[in-house]
């Protein structure tokens, strides 16, 4: 992927609004319904019952791009699919964060040697990625590690997310 | 000649992209369709956007290195897919399966139909509108999914049936899991029909809607639940038995009409079917070794093989060619729903964009499986 | 039984030296018959009397020619057909979409993999690989594979 | 014109200003601190990923129209009850209540008109 040039940023930047907007921002990402292969299976999962992601604020799966701030790149990406998979990158407004869920999406997976011709080996070659979240599907207490990942990474530090319970720092006085 | 003047020349057809990334299209299908105001003129599954190349990786990979690439073509039915190509290998080695193995085997591959319908019923359902069916499922999806998990380490891709028998024997949790889970499930059925069949709206969407009947099902060689649906009783348990199932006293269910309420009837009853099975199963649960001694990379001799399995959606088959040495020289999965998806272009002309979920959704497809 | 009636519609069409019976324990299919293209078409006519349905059609490359294999598999117990074509490198056959509907879709993969083409099909184009693609990925010379070996190699009889 | 009347006409002319300015400002605000996001395929119509073929701008069927229709037929009763609203049980309680019920009765008759017609059901054509 050509050098990222950076999406300009605000026009106006106060830096206490804008903490308390990515505080805002961190505790309730609305995530794309975009399932690939196996690990959409592992995503609904989490988002069902057992694994809630609606105590993080996440379980908001919108369909269009144009009204989610996160899309987690869930499966193998096959290059039919990848010039799909940057439209609706570009078609998601602009404060929007990305996952690659699974190996195939962090470097091809189980499904990349040489010779291979269908896959794209890895979503950040085709998206700007924030969180990998390996495994094959990864457990969906994986993906909500990675969740918290990301709301550590909007508002830059655990401490400063004084809105969450669930502490993701095993280490006491990281 | 004047009235032909004001004739207005627009275009009529609509085509609209039901894309690769659409909530109801269970993973990246993308139906292409002609549309005429709510009708549907022409629909064009294209398909493709979940290729990964299985077949051409099998042609350079060992016989064993192909078993995780099995369970990842139709993840949902992982299992039966493992089983279906660990018996296709074995038949060719010609290798002999203790009997504790093959009840192992069963018992997971029923275990695994029933989660791979569950979660049909609840995304089947929210395509439809009704939510909570979905979390009831996923619920007890929950539940197969840990007593699996114990067993084959992993809750959806398994490695879990090796040449030769299985991987891990089963113990006494596992046994006591699974018959809590029959209970259990058990008790839910009536929940679900409270819940979804005798929903008028649900009705409304799926009688006769989308009615596929034996003769469109032999044109385009639907297998499964849809073939059940349309009153065929064709399950290759009981049409080329394999394994323990000659041992096993189970129905077929088959509906009358073919639409997708009776697509809907069948995968039910099947699921109650698969319970007793997994019963029978457990109570006639031999002792013994769980596999059988294998040689360290199977060789299997020259020729072509094809072994049927029934999987979730429908006749699995891997068809084998094998030239001696330990690779495979060409293996074709003949895949369910690849023949499930094609009959849409015959079915949804005509109907409204409405349909086209609750036919899709009573269709059950996988696409990563559709594009191998 | 739907079997019986398709043996003896076949040994119309193909000489009876092209028909081995095979045992389904083996290798999974009851009757094998060799046919050549242009015979296809009849072959499939009379699988579609017999009350056959088309299980799936395969490409296999070899080094002295191309091979298309039918499965055809009927509503009963142990029934399947196998029906085996042998082509030379870029031979063109014949399309039976017209007697089975599923064979639109199995004969454009056969077409996306193989590069085989199917003349007087309905709409042949790619359907697994982007429409760009220039390739044929499942042909022996593309790509890293074991081996690539000859029909003799494979099948102990020899070539009828 | 008594200034007494000049004088009403403040109020409306006040409350016109705040109303567009409360409008405005949001709009502002937002132009000022949202981020912007960039990229070729940032404005098309969003199309599950697809580009969109072939444009949305084509004749479809009458009943659309219908619809339409239907749903101006009540939105226009809601209309008239807000005023009914502000004035309703001041004396007279059952004379109000009636003449309400009248009115909806008589507006609703268009919708049963409708759906006798079988406007509401799609025949699905063979």
């Amino acid at each position: 992927m050509a050098e990222k040039e950076l999406a300009p940023g605000p026009r106006v930047r106060l830096a206490v609004l804008e903490e308390v907007l990515n505080l805002c921002r961190a505790n309730s990402l609305w995530p794309m319904t975009f399932g690939l292969a196996c690990c959409a299976i592992e995503m609904m999962a989490a988002g069902a019952s057992r694994f809630d992601l609606d105590r993080f604020g996440a379980g908001v799966f919108r369909p269009s791009p144009r009204q989610s701030d996160l899309m987690i790149v869930a499966g193998t990406i096959a290059k039919k699919m990848a010039p799909t998979i940057v439209t609706l990158w570009e078609q998601m407004p602009a404060p929007k964060w990305c996952i690659a869920m699974g190996n195939c999406a962090i470097s091809g997976g189980p499904f990349e040697y040489d010779g291979q011709y269908a896959i794209v080996p890895g979503a950040d070659l085709i998206v700007p990625v924030d969180v990998y979240v390996p495994g094959c599907p990864p457990r969906p207490e994986a993906l909500i590690q990675g969740f918290l990942a990301l709301e550590d990474k909007i508002t830059k530090g655990e401490k400063r997310n004084v809105l969450r319970r669930f502490k993701r720092s095993i280490v006491k006085n990281r | 000649m004047t009235n032909q003047m004001l004739e207005p020349i627009t275009e009529q057809t609509y085509y609209l992209n039901m894309g690769p990334q659409h909530p109801s299209t269970h993973g990246v299908l993308r139906l292409f369709l002609k549309l005429d105001g709510e009708y549907i003129v022409e629909a064009d599954p294209i398909i493709g956007y979940g290729h990964r190349g299985h077949e051409k990786m099998a042609e350079s990979h060992l016989y064993e290195q192909f078993l995780p690439n099995s369970s990842r073509m139709d993840y949902l039915s992982g299992l039966l897919f493992n089983h279906g190509y660990v018996a296709a290998v074995e038949k060719m080695v010609g290798i002999e399966v203790p009997p504790r193995a093959e009840y192992i085997r069963v018992i997971c591959a029923e275990l695994n139909r029933i989660s791979s319908h569950l979660l049909w019923f609840g995304t089947y359902v929210m395509d439809l509108g009704g939510f909570t069916p979905f979390l009831y499922c996923f619920d007890d999806r929950e539940n197969i999914l840990d007593i699996l998990d114990h067993v084959s380490g992993s809750r959806l891709t398994y490695s879990y049936c090796r040449f030769g028998g299985v991987a891990k024997d089963i113990d006494d949790e596992f046994i006591s899991a699974t018959r809590q889970f029959i209970q259990r499930l058990r008790s839910r059925w009536d929940d679900y029909h409270n819940l979804v069949t005798k929903n008028v709206i649900f009705i409304h969407r799926a009688k006769d809607v989308g009615v596929i009947n034996r003769e469109l099902a032999l044109r385009f060689g639907c297998t499964g639940p849809i073939l059940r649906g349309a009153g065929v009783a064709y399950d290759i348990r009981k049409a080329e038995p394999y394994s323990v199932y000659p041992e096993m006293d189970f129905e077929i269910p088959t509906g009358t009409a073919g639409d997708a309420l009776d697509r809907y009837m069948v995968r039910l009853q099947e699921m109650e079917q698969s319970l007793r099975i997994i019963e029978q199963a457990l109570d006639r649960l031999p002792d013994g070794p769980i596999k059988a001694a294998v040689p360290h990379k199977v060789r299997p001799p020259k020729g072509d093989y094809y072994f049927a399995v029934e999987s979730a959606r429908g006749a699995l088959g891997f068809y084998i060619v094998s030239d001696g040495t330990s690779y495979p020289y060409r293996l074709k999965a003949r895949v369910p729903s690849y023949g499930n998806l094609q009959v849409l272009t015959d079915v949804l002309p005509g109907t409204l964009v409405a349909d086209t979920i609750s036919i899709l959704g009573s269709i059950d497809i996988v696409v990563p499986e559709v594009d191998r | 039984m739907s079997l019986e009636d398709l043996r003896e519609a076949l040994s119309k069409i193909v000489d009876a030296t092209d028909i081995f019976p095979r045992d389904y324990q083996k290798d999974g299919c009851v009757l094998e018959i060799r046919a050549e293209a242009d015979k296809l078409e009849a072959v499939a006519e009379a699988a579609r009397e017999a009350d056959f349905f088309l299980e799936c059609i395969t490409g296999l490359d070899f080094t002295n020619g191309l091979q298309v294999i039918y499965h055809f598999n009927a509503f009963s117990n142990l029934s399947r057909v196998l029906v085996r074509v042998q082509l030379v490198r870029n031979q063109t056959l014949s399309t039976i979409s017209s007697i089975y509907d599923a064979a639109i879709w199995y004969e454009r993969e056969v077409f996306d993999l193989f590069g085989i083409h199917f003349d007087n099909h309905p709409d042949l184009r790619r359907i697994l690989l982007p429409e760009d693609a220039d390739f044929h990925p499942l042909l022996k010379d593309f790509g890293k594979v074991h081996a690539f070996r000859s029909t003799e190699e494979i099948y102990d009889e020899p070539d009828a | 014109m008594t200034n007494q009347v000049l004088h009403d006409f403040v109020y409306v002319g006040v409350f016109l200003v705040v109303g567009i300015i409360f409008a405005v400002i949001p709009i502002v605000i937002a132009w000022f601190i949202g981020g912007r996001s960039s990229g070729v395929k940032r404005a098309e119509t969003y199309e599950s990923g697809m580009p969109a073929i072939g444009s949305a701008w084509v004749q479809f069927s009458v009943a659309y129209y219908i619809y339409a229709l239907i749903f101006l037929a009540f939105d226009v009763d809601v209309l008239y009850l807000f005023p009914v609203a502000l004035a309703y049980d001041k004396g007279f309680v059952v004379r109000d209540f009636i003449e309400v019920v009248i009115f909806i009765s008589i507006l609703s008759l268009a919708i049963i008109y409708a759906w006798r017609k079988g406007v509401f059901t799609w025949q699905r054509r063979s």
